[in-house]
């Protein structure tokens, strides 16, 4: 199955869905460690990013992106939003405008999404971030799609990789985002923008699957 | 949870409704949730702008009016405010001198400030911004996000904006604003969390002796837990603190701060420790401010804000103010 | 309970000490527990006094300054001051044309400042004496102790004292003040009690979906529990008593007043009911506060307080005040 | 036994000792339809009556009683300073300056005391205040004194009295002070103050006895 329009909006749609059955979780995670806004702030943010969708009507996969991207930064707020937004709208200009994309692109496209991230936040790998999951994951991604697989199956491992790195945020202290004020307390708690970097990679698995 | 509210949804829209009708000196544009000064932008001055999550009332609405901001952008209840929001808040506080962005050290309040100041750079104004990172509490460090903006920030908007008001063009009224910030320090003791209401419940739990040490201003756990203790000991831990990591000495300006849910008859009994306890080191309360200027909802605790005077600094702050929330001299 | 104090005991002492260190404006007399101005009473002007138990900061040492009080004598919390102590801030007061003694409708407090008023009789200082009493939701009979005085009073202390500083005599200035409190009326709803320190625990117990409607200012139960409702509904009902009462029409000052543990984003969100009310019904918020003016320590709820203005009225309460809660114009 | 300048002591010193013991109960009695101060209205009140007799060593009942009054006045605050200030400076002025008295003398010290209470705060019996207590208890003590009984016995039956009387407060509705605000909702509660005046009356019958 290629990554389309269809695909692309059915995974924004997909992956709403999935956070606001999950609001609460990510709100509890930020509260533990944080400000415990971060489940309010994915809704607002990815029905924001639906919205902005329907408004615009993109016809590329990589146009589906950029305006759920554009839709985030202009309604979420917060750390979650320019780095989510960025996210996505870099992921979407890294499709161009292909009408149908395989593993390949859609594996860069990832990967465009997490250099923004870092970029813009300049957190690592280690700093307790939603980079803890999506690094492992696009590297998940892309060895399948390197070996030719589909990108279902890069989905899937994707997805599975993400969950691993947010079970690995646990011991990790955090050192970027408020988290990091609290210094060795953040320690023994799943960051909550890991975990929603979880939600929406499950979500791309389900939809391509 | 039982909140004074119609829905968490509308806390905010409510609250700006109300500001609204409490203050012909504001124009608050509901809309873009953008509160500035009716007047519009003062031709020829330096705007200044300030905005985060809501919740932290007066801070930032309160504080817009002559001496000190020209407009805010307040966000929802703890979370930044968006791009084109605090864009729209710049528009509003542009008078052709260029635009001060006065930004509290959050991931979400930089990264979205910034984004506004490159929106802002293709509409031609000139933005600066300085982030206020106060917070004593935190460890500073490159590796990490730094330390937090707190209590300072009320400092940094009140004496930036005397600059301003003065004539000061923006890189002198950046560099004072930058200056307030280096010399001030803040640690803040929370005795029960407050309540985000799209939450619903208090954001830590305390028992009867407990308290958190080193909180911020969302309502987020402190540095470390701590016993609960007659307030002489909390302020001087605080104080404490704040000394081993700047030296109070000379005229200071002293903020003892309510967290929202903790009585004006409390935080007087509070001062009254900081004063002594600054006393006995052989410095000087030469300004203050005593009741609730930056909030975490109706957090209970304190937070105090101590900065270092000089001669300019005393002008600036003495110089008069007309907000809502902070008005003297005229 | 968890209170920021040293000791159920201090908690007064404490605050005095505080308000000492804070307002140099302020003179406080620790012994005997009178907060007046610093540079002592204007000679040739009226006095005006005012007191009552601790517990409501800033009322009323909040108020002592120019344009509105000379003298406050704060009691116990929520207990009315005593005879000499009411006596020593008469003395402070008196600046030669007589002192007016504002008093709250409270048995104690009459009482005690009755026989003040006695004493500083005893020393040729004549004292006229108004009972504020503007709280719509205690029933008026005169076989009763009468309604209570609340929020009113802090529109009292204002335009009296305004009109004491213009030098008007002590019957014109106790008319004008006993002319305030008819005009005036206030409703307050509680939706948790606050804790008397030497209590340790609320006053009343509510659940999650009950309110105490009509409660005072002494974390006293209300005449009436009824339903926790969006704060929509429950400044309509204050609204509409307060109507039934005396009925709103023309230019109103309007105050949005916080019990002491309600964050000002919810305040806020409340007057904008209010105003939404007023507007509907024809009438107009001339003039308005919003914050915390009168509280009962860390209680959350408010009150509303509407006064009819007219002219006089509205020059009396623009005219400038300079006090540590309130101030404009200076 | 005669009234005395030792039994005028005695009889202050029990009742702070009373108040103090009692005092939880009596701000429980106010929290419920006052403002939660009477216990510690009442101790500071008694504690500064004794400091007063203390300073001023007086030397005839009638002054014991005068002393108290005053440092009751001047410490503590609230309607019962006044009231029972006035209350036992209006007894020891009516005892004059007897060097001892008998039972008629000191039950008509307890009448000018109801008498100074009725005058100061205007209320009657029946309006649900320490008047309920003490305006029976004032007619017990007189009944027997006027039959030639002894002091102990007529203290005993006014405290016996009060007792009556305080419960008698349950069921009435307040019109004065300040549980009058409650309006119906004041029905149900004994009055603080009707229990003060009988913890008051019943030391004065313990130190009689
Ligand atoms: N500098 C950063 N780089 C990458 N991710 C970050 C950074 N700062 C914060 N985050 C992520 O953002 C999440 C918090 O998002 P959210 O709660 O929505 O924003 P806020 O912290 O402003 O309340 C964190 O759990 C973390 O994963
Ligand atoms: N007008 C009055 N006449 C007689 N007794 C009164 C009157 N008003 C109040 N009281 C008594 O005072 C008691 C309350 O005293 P206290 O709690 O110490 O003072 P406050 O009401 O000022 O807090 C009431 O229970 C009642 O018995
Ligand atoms: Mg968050
Ligand atoms: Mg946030
Ligand atoms: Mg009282
Ligand atoms: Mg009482």
């Amino acid at each position: 199955m290629a990554f389309d329009t269809a695909t692309a909006t059915a995974w924004i749609t997909a992956a709403e869905a999935a956070v606001k059955a999950d609001e609460a979780r990510l709100t509890g995670l930020d509260a533990a460690i944080g400000d415990g806004d971060h489940g309010a702030n994915m809704a607002r943010g990815l029905s924001a990013a639906l919205t902005n969708i329907a408004e615009k009507a993109p016809t590329t996969p990589g146009d589906v992106l950029v305006s759920a991207g554009r839709g985030i930064v202009a309604k979420t707020g917060g750390a979650s939003g320019p780095l989510y937004g960025s996210a996505f709208r870099r992921a979407g200009k890294a499709l161009g405008d292909a009408a149908s994309v395989e593993a390949p692109e859609l594996g860069a496209a990832l990967e465009a999404a997490l250099t923004a991230i870092k970029e813009l936040g300049g957190a690592n790998e280690g700093d307790k971030t939603m980079i803890d999951a999506l690094a492992p994951a696009v590297a998940a991604f892309q060895a399948i799609a390197a070996d030719g697989g589909p990108i279902a199956m890069a989905a899937a491992a994707a997805a599975d990789a993400a969950e691993q790195g947010l079970a690995a945020t646990i011991p990790l202290q955090a050192r970027k985002g408020r988290a990091s004020y609290l210094g060795p307390r953040s320690v023994g708690h799943e960051d909550p923008g890991a975990a929603s970097t979880t939600l929406i990679l499950r979500a791309l698995a389900e939809v391509t699957a | 949870m039982k909140k004074l509210i119609n829905s968490p949804d509308s806390v905010i829209a409510d609250a700006l409704r109300g500001m609204a009708a409490a203050h012909p000196s504001l124009a608050v544009d509901l809309e873009n949730r953008v509160v500035s000064r009716a007047g519009g932008a003062t031709q020829g001055k330096v705007g200044l702008v300030s905005g985060g999550g809501s919740g932290h009332e007066p801070l930032h609405g309160g504080y817009v009016g002559y001496g000190m901001l020209d407009a805010a952008a307040p966000g929802e209840v703890y979370t930044s405010p968006v791009p084109d929001q605090i864009l729209a808040a710049t528009k509003a506080a542009d008078g052709g001198a260029g635009v001060l962005h006065i930004v509290k050290n959050y991931t979400g309040d930089v990264l979205n400030f910034r984004m506004a100041a490159e929106l802002a750079d293709d509409d031609d104004i000139r933005v600066v911004s300085v982030v206020t990172n106060d917070d004593a509490a935190v460890e500073d460090s490159t590796y990490t996000a730094g330390r937090r903006g707190v209590g300072g920030t009320v400092f940094v908007e009140k004496i930036a904006g005397a600059a301003a008001e003065e004539g000061a063009d923006l890189d002198t009224v950046a560099g004072i604003a930058t200056h307030v910030n280096e010399v001030t320090r803040s640690f803040a003791i929370a005795l029960h969390a407050g309540t985000v209401p799209a939450a619903g419940k208090p954001g830590f739990d305390l028992a009867d002796d407990e308290v958190e040490l080193g909180v911020g201003i969302h309502g987020e756990p402190g540095r470390e837990r701590g016993s609960m203790a007659p307030v002489h000991d909390l302020v001087g831990y605080s104080l404490d603190v704040i000394h081993a990591d700047r030296p109070l000495s000379g005229d200071l300006l002293v903020m003892l701060n309510g967290q929202g849910g903790t009585p004006l008859i409390e935080l007087y009994g509070a001062f009254a420790e900081a004063a002594a306890w600054i006393e006995g080191h052989g410095a000087r309360v030469a300004r203050s401010l005593v009741g609730n200027y930056i909030t975490s909802l109706d957090q209970q605790g304190f937070s105090i804000s101590v900065l270092a005077l000089d001669d300019d600094l005393l002008r600036l702050w003495d110089a008069p103010v007309a907000t809502p929330a902070l008005r003297w001299g005229r």
